[in-house]
């Protein structure tokens, strides 16, 4: 699975992209994130306050609920600052 | 139909409106938006493939909204300096309260949808603002 | 300050929006709205002088409105073809909300303000719209 | 007194000014649109519609009950259709 990263969540974890394969029990947005949190010191400050957390896959916005079966590609990132 | 585009290059505001109406006498009301860099220089991050995707849904439910508007919207990425243009949208119609709801909507939902991250220098990471979350939120059923 | 001027003559939209804002790193928000001539060559009389005033006072109240936004109108009188420009308003501000709010309410009060009176070649003078009044009225108190 | 006429107002009495002097019983803008009225069957249709008649007074707006004591230049008008 291909997780992207974006703003300061990049700079937290200190890259852009990895592959990686998440045990079978990781089955949500949630789930992947309490995973993922659990890495490293930088992937834990990254996704310390989830309220400022966003998540992609295949490029269209997802809730925390959302099910990751299937997913090409993971993204997660702060609120958009655009326009 | 309303196109988009992302690109790092500057914009000219006045061919792209220029270009949208070419040809045309049925239009009554051109609309044309250009967000600035306000006081600090920024760079503006973003997701190549997905910021042309959300663009592009933006675009598709606006045009939905108000038929009978045309549009073009153009964001920019990557270094820019105080007082440069950051995003341009420009919509046309046959009167001119559709087509400043249209360019109201299209700033408004890319504002909370397009996948961009605007990084000031000197100051960091720009946080997002409720006031975009609340204008964007006005449009919803 | 929201200037005005009345003229015969074309004029250059982008040329004024870029004059409006030259020099200035403050503004986040270029607004503008350009009034089109629709499907039928029109002759536009006014009132000299009373039309100079009447902007005058809705720029005013523009002003004191919205008192961070700058901004230019320009309305033209006399013969124009379909596709022709009739009429510019140019805003800016810091934030987008208020460059649009100003322009729409100088769009809305000018239309039911300024004697301006539009004749269509070979249909004869145009009837005000009750839509233009109810614009309008949504700025009142 | 300077009235001034324009738009249909102005082709129906057939001209864009003319200079008057109304009697003295002639103190607002209604009344002046009656004696108006009286003054050629232009003038008459031009006026017959009075819910279709704008009015100012010295480059002002005004209502039909407004006094026209002291007016430099009263000018009649259909609504206005710029923009």
């Amino acid at each position: 699975m291909q997780l992207l990263y974006f703003a300061w969540v990049r700079e937290r974890i200190g890259t852009g992209a990895e592959t990686l394969a998440p045990p079978a029990d990781v089955a949500t947005v949630g789930d992947l994130l309490d995973w993922l949190a659990t890495r490293s010191p930088g992937h834990a400050a990254a996704l310390a306050d989830r309220s400022a957390i966003r998540v992609a896959i295949d490029q269209d916005f997802v809730a925390i609920e959302a099910p990751i079966a299937g997913a090409g590609e993971i993204a997660i990132f702060p609120p958009v600052t655009g326009g | 139909m309303i196109a988009t585009r992302v690109q790092a290059e500057a914009f000219d505001a006045a061919a792209e409106a220029a270009a949208l109406v070419a040809g045309r006498t049925d239009l009554g009301a051109l609309v044309t938006f250009t967000g600035l860099v306000r006081d600090t220089a920024l760079r503006l991050e973003h997701y190549p493939g997905m910021t042309e995707r959300q663009l592009g849904k933006v675009a598709a439910d606006a045009a939905a909204r108000w038929p009978g508007i045309i549009g073009q919207v153009v964001h920019r990425f990557g270094d820019l300096a105080p007082g440069d243009p950051i995003v341009l949208v420009v919509t046309a119609g046959r009167h001119r309260g559709e087509a400043f709801a249209a360019a109201e909507f299209l700033m408004d939902w890319l504002k909370t949808r397009a996948p961009f991250w605007k990084h000031e220098a000197g100051a960091g990471w720009v946080a997002a603002r409720a006031s975009d979350d609340d204008a964007a939120r006005r449009w919803e059923p």
